[in-house]
């Protein structure tokens, strides 16, 4: 059979190396992966796409994935976490350590909180630290995490919002400011597609990344694993 | 690295044949025509450039995803579905380098002196002989140009095709979205040697492209 | 009477007008026409080639209708089977010499010329003393070369007719009258009639051609009575 | 809504007027050189096409970024700075467009009738009367065919733009990138609306630009 | 002896070799370049205009010194400022007749040409019979307009010497008369030599010209004894 996965960009290393551990475990399968955004993956699959499983990386996406029928809520599961760091560049002067320092900035990165989950947990994170004005005028908006990234290790604003994975790609360029406190953890879902026909070996899918064996794999990525069920 | 390589060069061929021959076909008929659907037509054939390629992707995926009206006819006529397969890429590639390909052989088209295409009707050729004999050598050097647009494009292009094929490794993850993937990854390394690759590999197309113009010139002394 | 004409067409640009109001018939095989420069000679032979719609009239060229309003008839240019010398050549840039000449005996697309055909492209370049250019391309030929291949062009094809607009402008004395002897024998071995423009009084007697004379009478161009 | 629009018709002018001038004039160049470094420039200038405007906009930015070679000496002898600003969407755009304009342009001095220049030498005009009083005129529709293209392709630019100059309101948010921000975020609706807005202007400008080929076309006869 | 020509050139294409080895110097202030069709004429002309690079020899025009290896010296075209009529007339499509005898009285890029410009363009336009086209564009003008109006682009910009291939060909009896008068009252006008291709005996006694005959001599064109 072939199982197709549907998997965030982000995630594109580590579901590599989940695909191959379940071809192993399971021999006749075949693991299709398609990388994308997590709008655009959710984008093909309303649009017919033969899609087995979904992994986003946000809730929001999953969420809105629950309201068009895609997935259902008992499918559902938290399979990994991550957190949410402000970076600088490796030569910043300034000493940063709490988002009441961002009045010292004058270019703050960020995801675009329309549609870059890590950029909404930010923006989030500063309101409610009431400073929504403060990174109003500084604000640089970007369109993934990575453009983030490239903006603070070339040094063009002094300060992003990125996960810590990310953080941890450029260790040589940006170090971590400080890690944002968030009411409730940064969660990727993954669920099985209402439609799909291979349901059963979909569902064994789910199982292998939610398994301590895949919680292992993920974690030497740099995913945190999810909190236990 | 091959795999990737190989699928671009395969789609993207196969984009150029597509928009390649409906493109100069296009360009001939419209050359030919002062009817204001023409301008039309020529208008809307531009269209697809000015999208960002990711929401022409998603336009495209509303049409032939296999719950829009040509897919779901593809489909169930062909039994060929466009999205999550390489047929789906050729298909993006095609209309985004569509325009590329069609205007310049419009251009090539128009000015190609009438009087030989006269002549060579009143040597008794037809229609078709002429387009092929006269006009398609004539305007060969501006159609050239636009061909060469049209492949470096469709070589290229990721948004659409992302949107429509998807990233499947070995399946429809050309060369452009492994690149794309690996700067998002954070695999840099890896990011410019695939850059470097589809760099070199355009850059002796392109050579030997102007090679073939030149030659060309010099044979018929133009 | 091979000759029909009635060809009625007016331009008007720029505040000028120009009008042809030419009608004709003969029954002379070869006719001269003459006139001066710019009186619209040019213009009769396109429109009986089909390149030119006039606005009214009527042209039969050996009885064969080619061009008729009230019949509905306007024959298409390839049908009319016309070897009609263009004034400025029209020689195919792309094509070398020999490509040219065999140019319209390939009406097909993909159909490659037979030996046959090359045999007798090559022989009327000979004829006409320019087979050694046969492999050279037309840019590379001096204005009375090039003159020749657009002749031989025509020649190789049978033609119903011979529409011939100055094909002697370019040629030297004794190669002029080579080609007069040559002209002659493609017209009476086809046995096709001759329209040919000229200039030169000589062509009269060495072609034995009935002269019809162009002239502007009431600002119209007309054949003068 | 008329924000980004202004925006997004300001840069791609600009960055047409760039890359048309430059495209033009290198095009002219090219078409008269037979140097083989004509052909290495000639691949070079295609090149920027076949990587995805992302990568592109990623490589602008080690160039042109503030750390960047050109980028701090354009900081420091001109004041500019391009990133996160409309001047750093101009470049993106231009050198995004900048091959569309070159290569039609190219092939059309090239399809020039040369003895018609060497008409002009004769009759004592200099090389830049030639070129811009002969030459010019004569590959126009090819130029033209150029422009549009450049100038659609400016106008939907967004990868490397949103790279370099990064996408805020009101200074560098173009419609692309709002269509795109748009369709990211879900908002189908609002993507819609700026699609069509977006395709009626450039609708507008194409059928004008083929008027005035099509007018050109019907004033020398050719 | 206005004229000092040595002029070697050789081609070799597709087995052809045509080989152009032609020397005369005259004092004659019009002469006629005759010859068979294809032996070379036109590429005198080119040469002595600049567009033909000559493999050796030398070119002097009225003791100007147009083409020398030995001295170094190779006019560019725009500077030898040769009245040179092309063979195939090479007007610019793109511009009306007007604009066409203007061009060269525009060596600026910008400067607009005065009322007296205009004046003397539609002078010369009037003196060759061609002034009520000046609005028109080339495609618009029979062969024999044609010609007239690449004479007159030449007339109007006071070269220093005349260089006119063919200029009389496509033209009838009495304009060709006419037009004689006209170059003969052109070229003692300006006080310029005149070197014209012609193949037409009449000429010669109309401008009482010097005769320089090209001929075949050990397969290279050169000037006959
Ligand atoms: N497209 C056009 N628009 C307006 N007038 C035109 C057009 N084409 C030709 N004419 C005019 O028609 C007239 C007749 O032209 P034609 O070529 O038939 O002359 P001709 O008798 O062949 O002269 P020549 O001996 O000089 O070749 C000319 O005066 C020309 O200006
Ligand atoms: N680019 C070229 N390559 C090879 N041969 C050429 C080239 N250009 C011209 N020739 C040859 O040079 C010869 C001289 O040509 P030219 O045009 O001077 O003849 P001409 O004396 O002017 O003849 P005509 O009276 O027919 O105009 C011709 O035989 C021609 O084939
Ligand atoms: O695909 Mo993402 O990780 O939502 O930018
Ligand atoms: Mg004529
Ligand atoms: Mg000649």
């Amino acid at each position: 059979q072939i199982l197709t996965v549907s998997a965030a960009v982000s995630l594109s290393e580590s579901f590599k190396d989940l695909a191959k551990v379940f071809e192993a475990q399971n021999p006749g399968a075949t693991v299709q992966l398609n990388f994308g955004g997590s709008g655009a993956l959710l984008q093909q699959i309303l649009r017919g796409a033969p899609v087995d499983v979904l992994a986003t990386a946000d809730e929001a996406t999953m969420d809105r994935a629950q309201q068009h029928q895609v997935v259902r809520a008992a499918d559902r599961h938290v399979f990994a976490q991550n957190s949410l760091v402000a970076i600088v560049p490796v030569g910043a002067r300034s000493a940063v350590s709490s988002l009441a320092d961002l009045r010292t900035m004058q270019r703050v990165a960020l995801g675009n909180p329309d549609s870059v989950p890590a950029g909404r947990y930010a923006s989030e994170a500063v309101a409610r630290a009431g400073l929504g004005d403060v990174l109003l005028e500084r604000r640089i908006l970007a369109q993934n995490v990575r453009q983030v990234l490239d903006y603070v290790a070339r040094d063009e604003v002094d300060l992003g919002f990125v996960y810590g994975t990310d953080a941890a790609l450029m260790p040589d360029k940006v170090k971590v400011a400080f890690t944002v406190a968030l009411p409730t953890p940064v969660r990727y879902p993954i669920a099985v597609v209402q439609a799909s026909p291979e349901a059963r070996v979909a569902q064994r899918f789910v199982d292998l990344v939610l398994s301590p064996r895949g919680q292992a794999l993920l974690a030497r990525h740099g995913l945190r694993p999810a909190a236990p069920r | 690295m091959w795999v990737p390589l190989i699928l671009s060069l395969k789609v993207a061929c196969c984009a150029l044949v597509i928009s390649g021959v409906t493109g100069v076909m296009l360009g001939f008929a419209l050359a030919r025509t002062r009817h204001w659907l023409g301008h039309v037509l020529d208008s809307l054939c531009t269209l697809p450039m000015v999208l960002p390629p990711t929401v022409l992707g998603y336009y495209l995926l509303v049409v032939f995803g296999s719950k829009g009206i040509l897919g779901q006819w593809l489909q169930d006529v062909w039994g060929l579905s466009l999205v999550f397969s390489w047929q789906g890429a050729v298909l993006a590639a095609a209309v985004v380098s569509f325009p590329l390909v069609f205007k310049p052989a419009r251009a090539a088209f128009e000015a190609v002196d009438a009087r030989l295409e006269q002549a060579g009707r009143v040597l008794g050729v037809g229609e078709l002989g002429i387009a092929l004999r006269i006009s398609l050598p004539l305007a060969w050097r501006g159609i050239l140009a636009g061909l060469v647009l049209g492949f470096v494009r469709a070589l290229g292009e990721f948004g659409a095709t992302l949107m429509l094929a998807g990233s499947i490794p070995g399946k429809t993850q050309t060369l452009s979205i492994a690149i794309y993937e690996a700067v998002q990854a954070g695999r840099d390394g890896q990011a410019h040697v695939l850059a470097l690759v589809i760099s070199g590999v355009c850059l002796v197309l392109l050579w030997f492209s102007t090679w073939l113009s030149a030659d060309h010139r010099r044979r018929t002394g133009t | 009477m091979w000759c029909d004409l009635d060809i009625r067409k007016r331009w008007q640009w720029a505040g000028r007008v120009f009008e042809l109001d030419v009608q004709w018939q003969t029954a002379h095989r070869r006719v001269l026409l003459m006139g001066s420069s710019g009186i619209g000679k040019t213009m009769v032979l396109r429109a009986i080639a089909g390149l030119l719609a006039p606005d009214a009239g009527r042209i039969a060229i050996d009885g064969q209708v080619y061009f008729d309003p009230a019949l509905g008839v306007n024959l298409p240019i390839r049908q009319r089977k016309a070897g009609y010398l263009f004034q400025d050549l029209a020689l195919f840039p792309h094509l070398s010499v020999l490509d040219n000449v065999l140019f319209g005996l390939r009406p097909g697309l993909w159909w490659r010329p037979t030996r046959a055909h090359r045999e007798l492209a090559l022989q009327w370049l000979d004829r006409l003393q320019v087979a050694h250019l046969a492999r050279h391309r037309p840019h590379m030929l001096s204005g009375g070369q090039q003159q020749r291949v657009a002749l031989a062009r025509l020649a190789v094809l049978q033609p119903r007719v011979l529409l011939l607009d100055e094909p002697l402008s370019a040629l030297d004395t004794p190669l002029r009258q080579h080609l007069r002897t040559e002209i002659l024998a493609l017209a009476s071995g086809l046995n096709v009639p001759l329209l040919m423009i000229s200039h030169d009084a000589q062509d009269e007697a060495a072609f034995d051609a009935q002269v019809v004379r162009l002239a502007t009478l009431n600002g119209k161009t007309r054949v003068q009575a």
